[in-house]
């Protein structure tokens, strides 16, 4: 049996907005007791939680709960937010890594549109770019290249193995929208004029 | 109706008062059956045991003061009505046809009351409960469980090829390439045409001239074409056309020499 | 020694600003246990506080930590107001508790009187009643049921909890008045066919 005097002083400290010393707690029991009894009462509850998930600390004379810190990594529970790459930022990654190290004035001027600085930050907190050092060139600008993690996220043996410009004119990425609109479309009319023949 | 400042966390203590209360006025009730609770509560049995007609009796009477000092809401005034009409039915010789009977009405009115009063002390003792913040407490600043949301970006191979080939596309020096599209010329379908023409004696359609190889763009390509070489050796005296209506097939022949 | 385990539930449920069930424990700690295995060890960290000033309890599957009702008088302090409810509050509430789930007419039944919109929207905001579907009858009139704050806040473990509700439901109070009449009324045709017979 834990004594009542015990419980109420426990019950005070967990329930109190702020820590409380021994002579605040003294003064809410309304007993005539000291703040070295209080004190000593308070070692003996904070000894009960001795090892266990809750502990009664002692900051500046006074004493609050709190989760040992040991046990922090439970209370802040991290979980994946998976997010689609924009497409600037696709094609700043794609830039990058067919032209690396390259510089954000160079990756403007090959965009043609001006790049946020957003975007590279969104490209290296995926880590698929890093700044690799300087071009020693007027302004000394900072030059990017792809990383490890760039490879191995989309499946790369290494920088080689991304498919040159002629391979993506024969896979159809480098075709105009509107000429590869029109094939289509030929295709269509071909489909029509054989099924009235 | 609603939101009487009277505290009903105080209400066992303030039910004692409530003789006093009857006095006052109606705003102490929540509408008229709680009215008849009350008076009911006057009787000291059991509600199951409650006599209804001298119910009935302590609320018209109970009504008719009211009226006397001051204006009564309608709902007050409907149940009193209703009551008169059970007082009577209750006194009046039984009618063993009149349905339903005064009895029945009255059980009905005895169970709404038993239900209200069940009610009414099941929220008493509800609101009598260890409740927190009153008697009992939380931890007043919990470190609280907290989610931190990795973001984990995602894209495929896909879509950066594709994002480098319209920045390529975007890019680079505009070259306009106008693809090459299957024609018949003119002067093809004018050779084509003379050459059929000879052989061909009665009317025929101009469709038949066209060779059965040439397909989609091709064949259409190849029957405007024709169409201009028939205008221009009619043109020449060579053929004759004949076209029933607009939009009818169009027939030709070797003109006559 | 508290088992590892032991001590990151406590933790857990010290630290957690709500209540938590077994599964939310399970989800947080990441491990392949079961709800159940958790409610197991919940209820050893339970009974390790009984008798405490700080106890762990169950309300409506959820649990917190929480002080002893009989400490109450050392705590309390003035600025502690709880909600204070006016009476058809009190009563609606006991009507949606004990009838559940029930409509705005059915209530109205049972009070004799109109409810105005305000004292649902009390119960509402604070969070103890809640709208739970549509009744299907003519006019599909919304219906309201308890939550686990009003488990909560009125201390119940679950609903069975309630006070008097087993002997409210023998006695038939918790029945529509049309209902206990034709039970009444057959009992009284009973006596009365066994009076004459």
């Amino acid at each position: 049996m834990i004594d009542d005097l015990e419980r109420a002083i426990e019950a005070m400290l967990f329930a109190s907005d702020e820590p409380l010393d021994a002579r605040q707690v003294a003064n809410r029991l309304g007993d005539e007791m000291t703040p070295g009894e209080v004190r000593a009462i308070i070692q003996t509850i904070a000894a009960r939680h001795d090892g266990s998930g809750i502990e009664l600390v002692e900051r500046g004379g006074h004493w609050h709960f709190q989760t040992p810190a040991d046990l922090a990594h439970l209370l802040r529970r991290e979980r994946d937010d998976p997010r689609k790459l924009s497409r600037a930022a696709a094609e700043v990654l794609a830039i990058v890594a067919y032209h690396e190290p390259v510089s954000r004035a160079e990756i403007e001027a090959i965009r043609g549109v001006q790049t946020s600085k957003g975007t590279l930050d969104v490209l290296m907190e995926a880590e698929w770019i890093a700044p690799a050092g300087r071009r020693e060139v007027p302004g000394r600008p900072l030059i990017y290249k792809t990383t490890d993690a760039f490879l191995q996220h989309f499946g790369l043996t290494s920088r080689k193995d991304l498919p040159g410009i002629e391979d993506l004119r024969a896979a159809g990425l480098l075709d105009p929208v509107d000429l590869a609109f029109e094939e289509a479309m030929g295709e269509l009319d071909l489909v029509k004029d054989g099924e009235e023949a | 109706m609603d939101e009487l400042p009277l505290d009903f966390e105080l209400a066992p203590s303030a039910a004692t008062e409530r003789e006093d209360a009857l006095q006052l006025s109606l705003d102490s009730w929540e509408g008229p059956l709680d009215l008849l609770l009350t008076l009911a509560r006057g009787q000291k049995v059991d509600l199951r045991q409650i006599s209804i007609l001298q119910l009935v009796e302590q609320y018209l009477a109970f009504i008719a003061e009211m009226r006397a000092k001051l204006e009564v809401a309608a709902d007050y005034l409907v149940m009193a009505a209703w009551l008169a009409y059970l007082k009577s039915a209750l006194l009046l010789p039984k009618d063993p046809l009149e349905e339903p009977s005064p009895d029945e009405l009255a059980l009905r009115l005895q169970l709404r009351l038993q239900r209200l009063a069940a009610m009414r002390e099941a929220a008493a003792r509800l609101l009598a409960r260890d409740r927190i913040g009153r008697d009992v407490f939380l931890r007043a600043k919990p470190e609280g469980l907290r989610e931190v949301k990795l973001r984990r970006w995602d894209a495929s191979l896909y879509d950066l090829l594709s994002a480098y080939g319209q920045v390529k596309l975007r890019t680079e020096p505009v070259v306009h390439m106008v693809s090459r599209r299957p024609v018949v010329t003119l002067d093809a379908a004018l050779h084509h045409l003379e050459r059929l023409i000879g052989v061909q004696l009665d009317w025929a359609e101009l469709s038949d001239f066209l060779p059965s190889d040439y397909q989609g763009p091709l064949r259409r390509s190849a029957i405007a074409s024709s169409f201009l070489a028939a205008l221009e050796l009619a043109r020449q005296g060579r053929i004759d056309l004949k076209q029933d209506a607009a939009f009818e097939p169009l027939y030709l022949k070797a003109a006559k020499a």
